[in-house]
């Protein structure tokens, strides 16, 4: 029941894989530089709170907004900017969010990570970890009862959240119901400043799945290639109605946990483990490598991501932020509850 | 034919079931067994695949209940008691009750507490938290005291596109009895009169309403007329039945089965304090329960929680001021 | 890492454990005793309340009591009478909290199961499943704070509570700080209604043993003798400080899950398979195959174990009740805050 | 020397890991890295062994602080934000607030909830939790306004024999500062006069009571003399100095950032109301947050919670009455 693909087999590249190769590195790309581009903003007083970044674990994350269709489902964590924009957030959603921006998919209600498009299938996240397992899988069961087949919903953590009651229930009822769900566990050997021998005591996280009786799956987080396969192999699996996959990815995280930590605790030497590895870059050695393009056409690539990200940024920065004074203020959907409740002002 | 407040649960998730096949119900030993009240008897076998055990999971079930009702569905969940509905407590209050605000997509989720205490249910079988759950914006908070409340609100809860914590109370489940099930309904945020009076206001909900009107009767024998208001629904509160009843009585007694600190009884009494503060002839008084957990010894238990006896002894007080 | 003593063997039986195992029968046999006693008064309307009994689990309960030492902690769950009485529970503690006893642990506050002595290393449980894991295992790093060696703490639950975080949380912190924490998990098959294809989808509970990596053990819980041995194995392994240990015993819970239940939900073959054997009379039997009575002597203990619970019930039902004008009402032991409370008489 | 309102929470917990060998804190990211917001900073280094990072498990946090104080143990626990002290809610409220109450065995444990709203930090890194916490028997509830309450309070935390919710505003952690920390201070149980006035009484606690106080200093300088008390603790609350002071100014306005529904206010309110009635010379009032989530953009964050500007009109209006 416990897959491992740690060696999947290099030689046969299919084209249709290398189209999808490119398209994830391009991903990858733009959510670094769209990130850079937050942190920039953060450092310029432009941004309320803190600014979140996905360093490092780009190739876990795209393959997963990859690996889903059209009507599929995504429940993504902190650090999934790529895979966000791989299943199709807009571009601009970060930023307006970031921002507070009323225009943006939380109209400055909530902000950061904090966002989602529930109507195209992106779960907003509440702070709370490992709270979104159980509203995925809550999902997928409507659209089995509503007669939907060949859905997958994906959900995405970090090794900290599976410390988590609700990580625990959610994937335990997804498991009893044996739902298509994929849990993907990037490990990034920290939690904030907490590192994984002061967060779980077994030897690998996947050693999980078979406690509740799901498919798991370890990966280097670091190589996208394996990411691609793994992920997409394990989406696959789920469509196939072969009940909840878990896969957990190793890697590192390459920035503080949010852009005010210097994270000055994380250990060393795991910069330079293989675990440190920037997954961008052995990304773009592989494509050169493969001779899927030249160094130029990635600078171009790059060029183009920071182009669009500028337009963007602006964009966003000359919207005007939202007005106290017509906020709805209501929190009901039955609007007429609004006037029973005192609403100082 | 005669309907007890149990039944009128059980018969209003059987109509909102066969009305709407987006209706399903979640919760523990539910299905086949019809839950540890029986309040799904029968529904399972009548609605397959519509009634469904859950693993005891309080917080994966109010998590998955709001996957579902993003994906279309609009789900009931049952807690085996009130008590271990802080189990579920995050998903509650922090997804369920925010997901509108937050993100425009409404939240029609129900989720029935089995609220209240009984003779040896002692502290964790006991508990009334509608307080808890009101305090959070987006939540809708029901209490119904009559079994005809207990039907139409239930399927107004089911209709309503706002979470709704339906607080019903074990005491009442085979305690009550009506002839038939109402077609139509106060609408909640709506209070009822429960019994007309000039003399003094009592304000309660759930079981303390019946509290409540014993002591009136009793106190009718002695020509005194008291005004008992059911509120139906904590959250939204309907102040304006509540003013128009102090308005012509002048005093008010709150009663409430919840623990002292906060809750209902503060609110109202807050309420009437701050809009009604010239039609009261005298200061607005309040029952709950001890502040301690509810004791397991019945007889502890019959002291620890507001009786008819003290409102009549409290009224007596209130209107000698 | 994952033991199973599934087949331990049974020829060389030494005189301690025949001792051992004879004492153990003693205490299932009383255990059995006063709950069908209580059942009893619960029927003659004497139990405000449920009336929760162990029948079919004593073997797993016992073993447990049995293998901790004084000054050991247990953190017993619904169905462990005989665990408490093998652990030092006095015989009256169950009747004196089931009826609302002022003189009882729990003086008509709490009652039925929710009893325990803290100061004699018996916690008291609330009602909500899981929640005692953390407390135990807070409990065992505070002596290992304060120094104290040589110490495990054992804890109690049923398949259901496995689905709860708290049982997640708890084990994996416990799991973290290498605590000698020893969890039973007794399988019976059932959570209330609800059977275990509703409750978890792995192969078997013990299989979430590696995933918290912890040492994990399945046995029988029918059979004493397996019962006797595992646990007593587990509590070595954690008191020599292998951290926590997980076993998983699988039975048949041979009553209702409270007096007021048929249990007409339980598929009738489980009856008759291995786990529904009667721990109880596999105990009898093995007593008398080994020679260590004969009938007479065990229809001796069975009268004496009567008259013990007799005595005890008689006692108790003379006592009187709590009287609410002496009950002192205040949930504070900083007594000067009680008055700062409306408490409405 | 100066110190603010975090540093003397670090400061307070240094003395009582020096003083008390049976405390240790225990929390996210508070060992080496001294926790989020850093109120244990180098707390780790100086005491080996007594501040621990735990898993990411709020329940077993609480968990665990109760069992250890059953073996004798002073806890104290971190929430790295209030909002997720709701994933410890059960082990809060039914285990450790019972606990006493069930077994005669206290329960000395010390709940750090950071609290309350900053600009950007959206609906669950504002939340204010006290009047949840509060309605629960068992529970004693601080709200430190001031820097030497932040210290004297969190060390009679730990002294106390009940478990403590500690709510620390984290506005004001570098905001506040004092020149230096107090050797006594009033009790637990006691509130304060944050200034003397005869003409309107304004009961707030932690970080309202600055924005009170600014109300205050507003209105001085047309004349009118503004009472402000500082409650310190809302459970237990002290309704006599409340009371002292409504005496005096017939005029009540209770402030908090927390959710309008019940609370503190309703409860300050609902006493002043019943036993303070003669007192009044005009409606007791209140000013809360708007009933939605904390918004995270930084303006609308300052439209949903009350102000000093706010306060003022509020007490305009009420002085007239
Ligand atoms: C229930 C809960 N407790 C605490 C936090 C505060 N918190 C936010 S992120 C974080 C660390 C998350 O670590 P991990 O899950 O490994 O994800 P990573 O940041 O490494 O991607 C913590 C403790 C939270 N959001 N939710
Ligand atoms: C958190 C929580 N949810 C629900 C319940 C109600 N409840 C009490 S016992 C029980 C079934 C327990 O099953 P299991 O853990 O298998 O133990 P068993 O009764 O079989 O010994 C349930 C659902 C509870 N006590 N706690
Ligand atoms: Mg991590
Ligand atoms: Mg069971």
């Amino acid at each position: 029941m416990l897959h491992t693909l740690k060696e999947p087999t290099r030689e046969v590249v299919p084209p249709a894989f290398r189209e999808q190769y490119v398209k994830a590195f391009n991903w990858m790309i733009l959510a670094r530089t769209v990130e850079e581009k937050l942190a920039n903003l953060w450092r310029a007083g432009k941004v309320a709170g803190g600014v979140y970044t996905g360093k490092g674990q780009e190739a876990v994350s795209v393959a997963i907004g990859l690996a889903l269709k059209p009507g599929d489902l995504f429940g993504p964590a902190i650090r999934d900017q790529a895979g966000r924009l791989a299943f199709g957030e807009p571009l601009i959603d970060a930023v307006r969010t970031y921002l507070g921006s009323r225009l943006g998919p939380m109209r400055g209600r909530d902000g950061n990570i904090h966002r989602g498009r529930l109507r195209e299938g992106t779960f907003a996240m509440i702070s709370h970890l490992g709270s979104l397992v159980s509203v995925v899988a809550g999902a997928l069961l409507a659209r089995r009862m509503r007669g939907e087949q060949n859905v997958v919903g994906a959900t995405s953590m970090g090794d900290g959240a599976t410390s988590t009651g609700a990580f625990h229930e959610g994937l335990n009822l997804a498991a009893v119901e044996k739902l298509p769900l994929v849990v993907v566990v990037t490990n990034n050997q920290y939690a904030y400043s907490t590192p994984n021998s002061r967060q779980f005591a077994c030897h690998d996280l996947v050693d999980r799945a078979i406690g509740y009786g799901v498919e798991g799956y370890s990966m280097d987080g670091t190589d996208l290639k394996e990411c691609l396969e793994v992920v997409h192999h394990a989406v696959g699996r789920a469509r196939e109605g072969q009940g909840p996959q878990m896969i957990v990815a190793s890697c590192l995280r390459l920035a503080g946990h949010a852009e005010h930590d210097d994270a000055s605790y994380v250990d060393p030497r795991l910069f330079t483990s293989p675990l440190g590895r920037d997954c961008i870059d052995v990304a773009r050695n592989y494509v050169l490598e493969q001779g899927w393009a030249d160094a130029e056409t990635v600078r171009q690539w790059r060029e183009n991501a920071k182009a669009q990200v500028e337009e963007v940024a602006l964009k966003v920065q000359r919207e005007s932020g939202p007005d106290p004074a017509d906020e709805d203020w209501c929190a009901y959907a039955t609007r007429r509850f609004a006037t029973f409740e005192a609403s100082p002002s | 034919m005669s309907v007890t407040y149990l039944e009128a649960i059980r018969e209003a998730q059987a109509v909102a079931l066969r009305s709407d096949p987006r209706v399903y119900i979640y919760g523990q030993d539910i299905a086949r067994h019809g839950g540890a009240f029986k309040a799904t008897r029968d529904l399972a076998r009548l609605f397959p695949g519509r009634v469904l055990d859950s693993p005891i999971s309080e917080d994966a079930m109010v998590g998955s209940a709001v996957g579902a009702e993003i994906e279309g569905m609009r789900p009931i969940v049952e807690m085996q008691f009130a008590d271990f509905s802080s189990v579920g407590f995050n998903q509650i209050v922090n997804q369920a009750a925010t997901l509108y605000w937050r993100t425009g997509v409404p939240c029609p989720i129900t989720i029935r507490l089995p609220s209240g205490g009984n003779p040896g249910s002692g502290p964790f079988h006991s508990q009334n938290l509608e307080a808890i759950y009101s305090h959070f914006p987006g939540l809708v908070v029901m209490t119904p005291a009559t079994v005809e409340d207990a039907y139409s609100m239930l399927l107004e809860a089911v209709r309503l596109d706002d979470p709704v914590i339906y607080c019903e109370h074990k005491f009442l489940y085979n305690r009550l009895k009506a002839d038939s099930l109402p077609e139509n309904n106060l609408p909640t945020g709506q209070a009822r009169v429960a019994r007309s009076g000039r003399d003094v206001t009592v304000v309660a909900y759930s079981a303390m309403v019946h509290e409540a009107l014993a002591a009136a009767n009793k106190l009718a024998q002695e020509g005194l007329e008291v005004e008992v208001i059911d509120l139906r629904s904590v959250k939204p509160l309907d102040l304006d039945t509540v003013l128009a009843s102090v308005a012509r009585t002048g005093r008010l007694l709150c009663v409430a089965e919840a623990w002292p600190w906060g809750g209902v009884n503060a609110e109202v009494v807050a309420r009437v304090a701050a809009e009604g503060f010239e039609f009261l002839d005298a200061p607005p008084l309040r029952i709950n329960s001890i502040d301690t957990p509810a004791p397991y010894n019945p007889k502890l238990w019959a002291a620890h929680k507001p009786s008819s006896e003290l409102i009549v002894r409290k009224l007596r007080e209130l209107i000698v001021w």
